[in-house]
């Protein structure tokens, strides 16, 4: 029976997806419960696997294919942390929607693609085999296509396009490494392979795909440009989950299964060195408010790249907390951004000024947020980048870790100024008004999240020290 | 007694635990007391946890400190707590000083507004330097030791909506300066192998070659939170934002214990420090640089807030000179003399306040003859003024003499500029007494009935002067009894310094002072402009012109590259979206217009083309056929 | 069980012919309305009788199943006709494509109704002819007679002046006509037969061991000619035109089907035959790249719906070619899952076009916009095609790529598997270019009252996505079955 | 018997550029069927008797007789070809190509030493109704669809649309 959870994990969002736009011609209460407790069926599960996966026995189901095929879900410690991180952050984000999407059309599609997506991501994570990896990774590339063309102006659609065309790409440069991995051992399943050593142009293939879809630096550009869709949407893809994909990816492969050459154990920390700095420039002289949250991502996430890829047990443990934190902190930052962007109707901050006195519990919740991204304690981003540098002077590069605590400083910059440009100075929208109760009581549950995981950091930590052991 | 409450609490953990959750539990309870009697219930509940918390601190000293561990999971972050030493020491003084200025800040919140979310963030930062002043991990300690970084906003930003200047650049200094403590701690635990105070003070790393970077940067962050330069530059600025009794905590008290304690274990505990090492040499030119312009700056102020912050910022400079010196008198002096200026600062600031609280400004234009109106604020701010001048006799001349004595030794430019500080402190303070006490009142006549603060501004002012008497008068009971033990070497000589020239020198040096205040008051036409002919001497008036516009600022130096730095970000993304929006996009739209254009529709070109195609099939038979193209 | 695999290919020839007569035995006034439904009904047939045959055929483990009508077939040198598991594949993909024709054509063709079943008929006898033929005189006679049936069902519609594009598709088939003959010619007067059976490498090189330069010739000549057919890269310009003036539903069986079986059937014959021969191989594999190229940049600049599904059919037979070109069973098994998928997603976009012609009046998509709104059947529809040709993986369209490039990398060309790969991003940029025109965007206030079209169309195109959608759902359970069958 | 073969060769060449060229529908017509008897003639000189005989037989003959009975019905104007067709350009050109191209495959048949087959090539052994009924039964399928397309196909552009 045991082998059921991952599966019932992978389809019930999927399927469920399908019967949501039906569910929505009824009543659109029916459907956004359904779409809210298919998403928690996903943490559900993911939270029945995790005893198996702390024992150290995950629960698995795997069925032989020809071509070297085989489907396999399995729910070691790495996929349940990485589920549990996603599903938690997508329920949130999908009560958020219910008070943020409710006048525009298109809800059902806008529903349907996000528990589609969440039932991707859970496929994706749990998957054992290199070509089903790529199934959902494309299947997440479509539905981050249709969710950011959501308002379906001319320049959403272009925009999604362009974020269509980089992450795809990617993908189908990752899939030409995946072949070519296939031509050397005959198979793509993930658990044959454990321990193969891997080819530099084998590795640097599959590179793409990772770099292309956690939007590092050269191929960064569709990130900033996804602000045209909705909060939710940014939210979900560029902070919590969709850029997760890709740093995830790094970990499965190039920790968890193959041996890769040691020269990627510095080439990979510079080109995220050279990532975080270029964006985190990027983010403080940006002016529109999505758009210097989106380059912070970009910034944080090279952070997370540096962790998982510095090689040693601090710098993993601290990138795996980092995906964690991050992905609360930054989900909160974005939906934050979206109350203020729902009631004052534009972006740019160089308008906005002392909303504080209008949106008090926002504004603490942004500045709680924030301060998690900063990284200063007693929130749960201190812990991760403390690590993360501490796993970079392990692998013995001082002046990388130099370079990131620069980053670190500019990270304090650009949101400290982002914070007082919004929130402090004289008031400029003297009559907005705060967002649903809904919209803010989330916002504040991410934020009392942000400080819950600092305070109790004990057990996230645990999990992540378990992982670095499975690898 | 204090054995039993430590008994009454179980392990040796638990105090500490307590310790940290204590003063959260008070502020929580602070700011949610509502209601009219708001400010008699704040009052209390600062009473009752101030004196808790210093019941609890001086039970850990007496029962010669503590140490104990508790798992926090994370791999190298365990939490240890450990008291020894001059943790043991700086608990009890912070737990006083905070109960001061607790009091104070219930009172001068009574009529006010923000008092609850004050008193929050003031007991929340206790917890903090609680918990840094505890830890024996140092990963724990840099934990709490950012902590303070929020409360500091938070505290910053109460009241002063309007204009964020202040706190948005003291979140980026401090933040700044605790991430290049958070790298050295790192390099230090690296290079030791663990992350335990106690382990590595067992063999203290050595400050050159690889260790460098780790000492250098803890030193920079232990400097930036004490508030030396180059972080200096938010305090003037929170100062006149920022609420009254803000100054007395942060600036006055808290932030010079914790950065002074991190100073004096880097250079007693983790690391060997030799007197003449590079390192040494680092510490006392940031002393020396910090102590010297602090002062000069703070002499031409004309606003009573700034020109004490600008003293907050200078008196560092004299510990960082006494502990830089790396000899046991300095690195006594220098302590002995954070001990002496907490005191003595914090009561020039409660006296400040209780002006402010009265006469509802700080600015000296607009002050005078406030002798006869608050004659024991007066009296107060006179003690204290004496004591931060080095009046032989009082606390601060004795730590002072200690500093002197190191500087001496380690270098007779240190001494001078010690001196030339010693000389414009007198200086600025003569002017500020006479300005603000002596000179005929000029006060708007609406504010002329000015009574004597109120009891609960005026209590802890002659508390403090009471303190600032005793430790000068019998300075054997702070150096031999409390310093001494701390440090480890206890015959530190106390009573009179025996060096009579250096005493001479430094008296002839006031008695300077007290001539150029003469001087300049009758050449500048009262007290106020007693300084003006420093002011403007030739050279010196272009240097403070630029000082003036913040070009001297640290800050601004940084906003500047940082700006500069993104300036050249966003050119190299002007390429990158050129590339993703117009390039590729073009180059393929383009080839499929062009490719268009050729296949016009007309049957002959088509029928031509299919025969070029024949043609190429042909070719590749053709060259299979000669054997060219293997398999 | 033997009894009844030895029936089913009659159904193939039998089928088709019987329908014709009836068609023009029953008076014209009653057999209008049922024309094309009969013709539907003989596709149906067709495409049942192909699984059934395919099925037992598998399970027999018999080759192939020779038959000649009224004659014995083991008379010596006797062209007779046959059917094995390549041919009933592919015969169940024209049962299937016409099917979905059928279904268009109820809707969209009211006059002539007749005369189109009529030549639908002989259009199903040529290609079904071709696909049983065990000789390649009889292929080319079949061939002939698919491109005059499909020329004047192009033709059939259009006013003198529209005869434009079906006047292009002639030129270039009499081209292809000459070649063809010409190379027939040169290889029976060199080896005497020109059966499947005697043909091959070994016949060719003949005593001396290595070709003589003529048989060279006519392998090009031959192959030339049927990429003309296939409406490969150099020769594919009279696809569009042929397209853009013939009916929806004819052209759902022009590129759906009948470039498919009039081309790539023939490379894949002579691949068979002559597959050793390194030069065969590589101008098939060159072909293929020159195809997806054009095939993908042209469609990316068009603005006529029709010319955009034209150049994207162009573009897919280009893979085709490459799953032949591998040369390996895998590469072979690639492309006929890939003829079927693209069969699949290349209906289901035509009977879009259909809908949107029904029911717009336009197929100009500068002039749509925003049409997911008014008719979200046909946007859902057109969603499903883009995914499965721009190779999105739960769909059938990534499998079948997938085995093709895993094929080409066994075969040694990687540089041509990651070409595949790269130009199937500019398959990803045409199609969203049209979503973005023509559903996706911003609305068209001029199409604010437009309804979603009813009828068969509808009912095939939700028919057709689901195939799309369960073809690529459900292909682990095809890969165990052929791997079953020994096939991978 | 080689010179007979180029002469045929040079008749077919000559009649078949002055049917491409002319604008008389009937004069391309004629020239047609002569173009036609020509390859039969030259067919029969290579032994193949059967096609020769059905080459003159059916292209020149009936072929020819349809194409001008169908010109003769139809109205007078037709027989000029309409003016879009003229392409006055390629015309001129198109004579010189086609004489170029005679010669070069000419002068590349001689490089090539190619060879005409014996006069009477090894007749096997069956008579023609034999290899038809036989041997060739796919033919009989292949001519039986080829008809039926080509009369569908006459019915579909020679009929008055039903119901415009």
């Amino acid at each position: 029976m045991n082998g059921w959870i991952p599966v019932l994990c992978v389809l019930v969002p999927l399927l469920g997806a399908c019967a949501l736009p039906f569910a929505g011609k009824r009543s659109p209460k029916i459907r956004n419960a359904l779409a809210l407790a298919l998403v928690a069926a996903a943490f559900a599960f993911s939270l029945a696997s995790l005893p198996a996966a702390l024992a150290g026995e995950p629960l698995a189901v795997r069925v032989k294919l020809p071509l070297g095929l085989s489907f396999g879900l399995v729910a070691d410690a790495l996929a349940v942390f990485m589920a549990l991180t996603s599903s938690l952050v997508a329920a949130v984000i999908v009560i958020y929607s219910f008070g943020y999407v409710r006048e525009y059309d298109n809800q059902n599609e806008y529903y349907m693609m996000v528990v589609l997506f969440i039932g991707a991501m859970m496929g994706l994570v749990h998957t054992t085999n290199l070509i089903f990896l790529y199934m959902f990774w494309e299947l997440s590339a479509v539905c981050c296509w249709r969710l950011i063309g959501f308002y379906r102006e001319e320049i959403a659609v272009a925009r999604a396009n362009k974020a269509y065309f980089v992450t795809v790409a990617g993908a189908l440069v990752m899939l030409a490494g995946f072949l070519g991995i296939y031509a050397q051992t005959g198979t793509f399943d993930l658990e044959a392979m454990k321990g193969f050593p891997l080819p530099a142009w084998a590795v640097v293939l599959i590179l793409f795909g990772i770099l292309s879809k956690s939007a590092t630096f050269p191929l960064h550009s569709w990130l900033p440009d996804a602000g045209v869709a909705p909060s939710p949407v940014t939210s979900l893809l560029h902070a919590a989950v969709l850029v997760k994909i890709g740093v995830f990816a790094y970990a499965r492969l190039f920790v968890g299964t193959f041996v890769i050459p040691e020269i990627f154990a510095l080439a990979v920390p510079v080109i995220a060195a050279l990532s975080a700095l270029l964006s985190a420039g990027l983010a403080l002289r940006a002016n529109d408010i999505k758009r210097v949250i989106a380059y912070s991502t970009v910034s944080q996430l090279a952070f997370i790249l540096l962790g998982i890829s510095s090689g040693t047990e601090e710098g993993f443990v601290g990138g795996l907390l980092y995906i964690l934190a991050h992905a609360v902190a930054k989900g909160g930052l974005f939906l934050c951004a979206g109350i203020v962007e729902h009631s004052v109707h534009t972006k740019d901050i160089t308008k906005m000024g002392g909303l504080a006195k209008r949106f008090p519990l926002t504004a603490i919740a942004f500045a709680l947020c924030a301060a998690s991204v900063m990284g200063i304690p007693p929130f749960s981003g201190f812990f991760a980048k403390y690590l993360v540098i501490d796993g970079m002077l392990a692998a013995g590069h001082p002046l990388l870790a130099a370079v990131f605590i620069i980053g670190a400083v500019m990270t304090v910059l650009y949101l400290a100024r982002l914070f007082a440009k919004v929130f402090l100075g004289p008031p400029a929208f003297p009559d907005a008004k705060e967002g649903t109760s809904g919209m803010v009581a989330s916002v504040v549950a991410l934020a009392a999240l942000a400080l819950l995981l600092g305070l109790a950091i004990n057990l996230p930590g645990s999990l992540a020290a378990l992982i670095w052991e499975a690898m | 007694m204090f054995k039993t409450i430590c008994a009454l609490l179980g392990d040796p953990v638990n105090p500490m635990i307590s310790m940290c959750a204590l003063p959260v539990a008070g502020g929580v309870l602070a700011c949610l007391s509502r209601g009219r009697s708001r400010g008699a219930l704040r009052m209390a509940v600062a009473l009752l946890f101030g004196a808790a918390n210093l019941v609890f601190a001086l039970s850990l000293y007496l029962g010669g400190g503590a140490s104990g561990a508790l798992a926090l999971g994370v791999q190298g972050l365990e939490l240890r707590l450990a008291v020894s030493g001059i943790a043991a020491l700086m608990l009890p003084f912070a737990g006083l000083l905070f109960l001061i200025v607790a009091v104070y800040a219930a009172s001068w919140f009574h009529k006010r507004e923000g008092g609850g979310a004050y008193m929050l963030l003031l007991f929340i930062s206790l917890g903090m330097l609680n918990g840094a002043l505890m830890a024996d991990n140092l990963g724990v300690l840099l934990f709490f030791w950012e902590g303070l970084l929020c409360t500091l906003f938070g505290l910053l930003l109460i009241g002063r909506r309007e204009n964020s200047k202040a706190a948005v650049k003291a979140l980026a200094l401090s933040g700044t300066a605790d991430l290049i403590l958070m790298l050295g701690i790192l390099a230090t635990a690296r290079l030791a192998g663990s992350a335990s105070m106690s382990e590595i003070a067992a063999r203290p790393l050595s400050a050159d070659g690889p260790g460098a970077l780790g000492c250098a940067c803890m030193l920079l962050g232990a400097m930036g939170k004490a508030g030396a330069m180059p972080f200096h530059s938010w305090i003037p600025e929170a100062a006149s934002d920022a609420p009254a009794p803000f100054l007395a905590a942060f600036p006055g008290s808290l932030e010079k214990i914790a950065g002074i304690y991190l100073a004096t274990r880097i250079v007693t505990d983790l690391y060997e420090f030799a007197p003449g090492s590079p390192m040494s040499l680092f510490v006392m030119v940031a002393g020396a640089v910090t102590l010297f312009f602090g002062v000069a700056m703070a002499l031409i102020q004309k606003d009573m807030r700034r020109l004490l912050s600008y003293h907050a910022i200078s008196q560092v400079g004299y510990m960082l000179l006494g502990i830089g010196t790396g000899l046991p008198v300095g690195i006594a002096g220098g302590v002995f003399h954070m001990m002496n200026n907490a005191l003595y600062k914090t009561g020039l600031f409660v006296a400040a306040g209780a002006i402010e609280d009265q006469t509802g400004t700080t600015d000296l234009h607009k002050l005078g003859g406030l002798r006869r109106a608050m004659p024991v604020t007066a009296a107060c701010f006179f003690v204290c003024a004496l004591s931060i001048a080095g009046v032989p006799g009082t606390n601060g001349f004795f730590s002072k003499e200690l500093i002197f004595d190191a500087a001496l030794e380690s270098g007779t430019i240190f001494y001078v500029a010690a001196l030339a500080g010693a000389f414009m402190t007198a200086a600025s303070f003569l002017k500020l007494g006479g300005a603000a006490f002596f000179s005929e009142a000029r006060l708007p006549q609406g504010r002329r009935n000015i009574r004597e603060a109120r009891l609960g501004i005026l209590i802890p002012a002659v508390l403090l002067a009471a303190l600032c008497v005793l430790f000068g008068a019998y300075n054997a009971l702070p150096l031999q009894t409390l310093i001494g033990p701390a440090l480890g070497d206890a015959h530190i000589h106390a009573g009179w310094p025996e060096n009579g020239t250096l005493v001479l020198l430094s008296s002839a040096v006031l008695l300077l002072a007290l001539a150029d205040h003469v001087y300049g008051r009758k050449k500048g036409g009262g007290a106020l402009a007693a300084a003006d002919h420093i002011h403007y001497a030739p050279g010196i008036k272009q240097a403070y012109a630029l000082a003036e516009r913040g070009l001297l600022d640290p800050y601004n130096w940084l906003m500047a590259a940082a700006n500069g730095f993104s300036a050249a970000c966003a050119w190299i993304e002007g390429g990158v979206t050129w590339f993703y929006d117009k390039a590729v996009p073009g180059l393929v739209t383009g080839t499929g217009q062009t490719l268009r254009r050729f296949w016009n529709g007309s049957v002959s070109r088509y029928l031509i083309i299919a025969v070029a195609g024949v043609a190429c099939i042909c070719l590749i038979f053709l060259l299979a056929a000669l054997g060219e193209v293997a398999p | 069980m033997s009894s009844i695999l030895n029936g089913i290919p009659y159904v193939f020839v039998a089928a088709p012919l019987f329908a014709f007569i009836l068609n023009n035995a029953v008076p014209r006034e009653r057999m209008r309305s049922h024309a094309v439904a009969l013709s539907g009904g003989v596709a149906a047939l067709q495409l049942a009788a192909a699984i059934l045959g395919f099925a037992l055929l598998a399970a027999s483990g018999r080759g192939e199943v020779r038959f000649g009508l009224f004659w014995s077939v083991d008379a010596a040198g006797a062209a007779y006709l046959r059917v094995n598991l390549v041919s009933l594949f592919l015969l169940l993909c024209v049962g299937f494509v016409a099917l979905a024709s059928a279904l268009t054509a109820a809707k969209t063709i009211d006059d002539h109704r007749c005369s189109f079943a009529n030549l639908f008929m002989a259009l199903l006898l040529g290609m079904n002819g071709m696909l049983l033929a065990t000789d390649l005189f009889t292929l080319y006679v079949f061939l002939e007679i698919t491109g005059t049936a499909s020329f004047v069902l192009i033709a059939m519609y259009k006013s003198s002046k529209g005869l434009e594009g079906a006047f292009k598709y002639l030129t270039m088939s009499a081209l292809a006509t000459i070649m063809m003959l010409t190379g027939l010619a040169l290889l029976f007067m060199h080896t005497g037969s020109l059966a499947f059976a005697d043909l091959g490498a070994a016949a060719l090189s003949g005593a001396s061991g290595e070709m003589d330069i003529l048989c060279y010739g006519a392998l090009a000549l031959l192959i030339s000619g049927f990429a003309i057919k296939a409406g490969a890269a150099p020769f594919h310009s009279w696809l569009p035109d042929a397209h853009q003036s013939a009916d929806t539903a004819v052209s759902i069986l022009l590129s759906g089907i009948v470039i498919k079986i009039a081309g790539a059937y023939g490379f894949i014959v002579l691949v068979e035959l002559f597959g050793d021969l390194y030069a065969v191989r590589l101008s098939v594999a060159a072909l293929g790249v020159a195809t997806i190229a054009f095939g993908a940049l042209l469609a990316l600049v068009q603005t006529h719906f029709k010319r955009i599904a034209a150049y994207s059919s162009v573009s897919q037979v280009g893979y085709i070619l490459f799953g032949i070109a591998a040369g390996s069973p895998l590469g072979l098994v690639g492309a006929l899952l890939h003829v079927f998928s693209h069969a699949a997603f290349k209906s289901t976009l035509f009977s879009g076009a259909a809908a949107l012609h029904e029911q717009l009046g336009t197929l100009d998509i500068e002039q749509m916009g925003g049409l997911q709104k008014n008719m979200p059947v046909t946007g859902f529809a057109s969603v499903t095609s883009f995914l499965s040709a721009a190779g999105v993986p739960p769909f059938a369209g990534f499998w079948s790529k997938l085995l093709i490039l895993i094929s080409l990398w066994q075969a040694g060309w990687i540089g041509l598997s990651a070409a595949a790969l790269g130009l199937s991003i500019l398959t990803g940029a045409y199609f969203l270019r049209l979503q973005k025109k023509v559903f996706f965007g911003p609305r068209n206030p001029r199409w604010d009252d437009v309804k979603e079209i009813g009828g068969t169309i509808r009912a095939s195109q939700i028919v057709l996505s689901a195939v799309n959608l369960g073809a690529g759902l459900c292909f682990p359970l095809v890969l165990l079955y052929l791997q079953s069958i020994g096939l991978i | 018997m080689i010179v007979a073969v180029y002469i045929c060769l040079g008749f077919m060449l000559a009649f078949g550029v002055i049917a491409i060229m002319s604008d008389g529908l009937i004069t391309a017509a004629i020239t047609l069927a002569v173009t036609s008897a020509a390859s039969g003639v030259l067919m029969y000189l290579l032994g193949a008797k059967w096609a020769a005989a059905f080459e003159i037989s059916v292209c020149s003959g009936l072929v020819t007789v349809i194409f001008i009975s169908a010109v003769s019905l139809s109205s007078g104007d037709k027989t000029k070809l309409p003016a879009e067709y003229q392409d006055s350009r390629r015309t001129k050109r198109l004579p010189a190509v086609l004489i170029v191209a005679g010669a070069a495959l000419m002068c590349a048949a001689a490089l090539t030493g190619f060879s005409l087959p014996a006069g009477d090539a090894a007749q096997t052994g069956l008579t023609f109704g034999e290899t038809l009924w036989e041997t060739r039964q796919a033919d009989v399928w292949g001519q039986m669809i080829a008809l039926i397309t080509g009369t569908a196909a006459i019915v579909v552009f020679f009929k008055e649309s039903e119901n415009r």
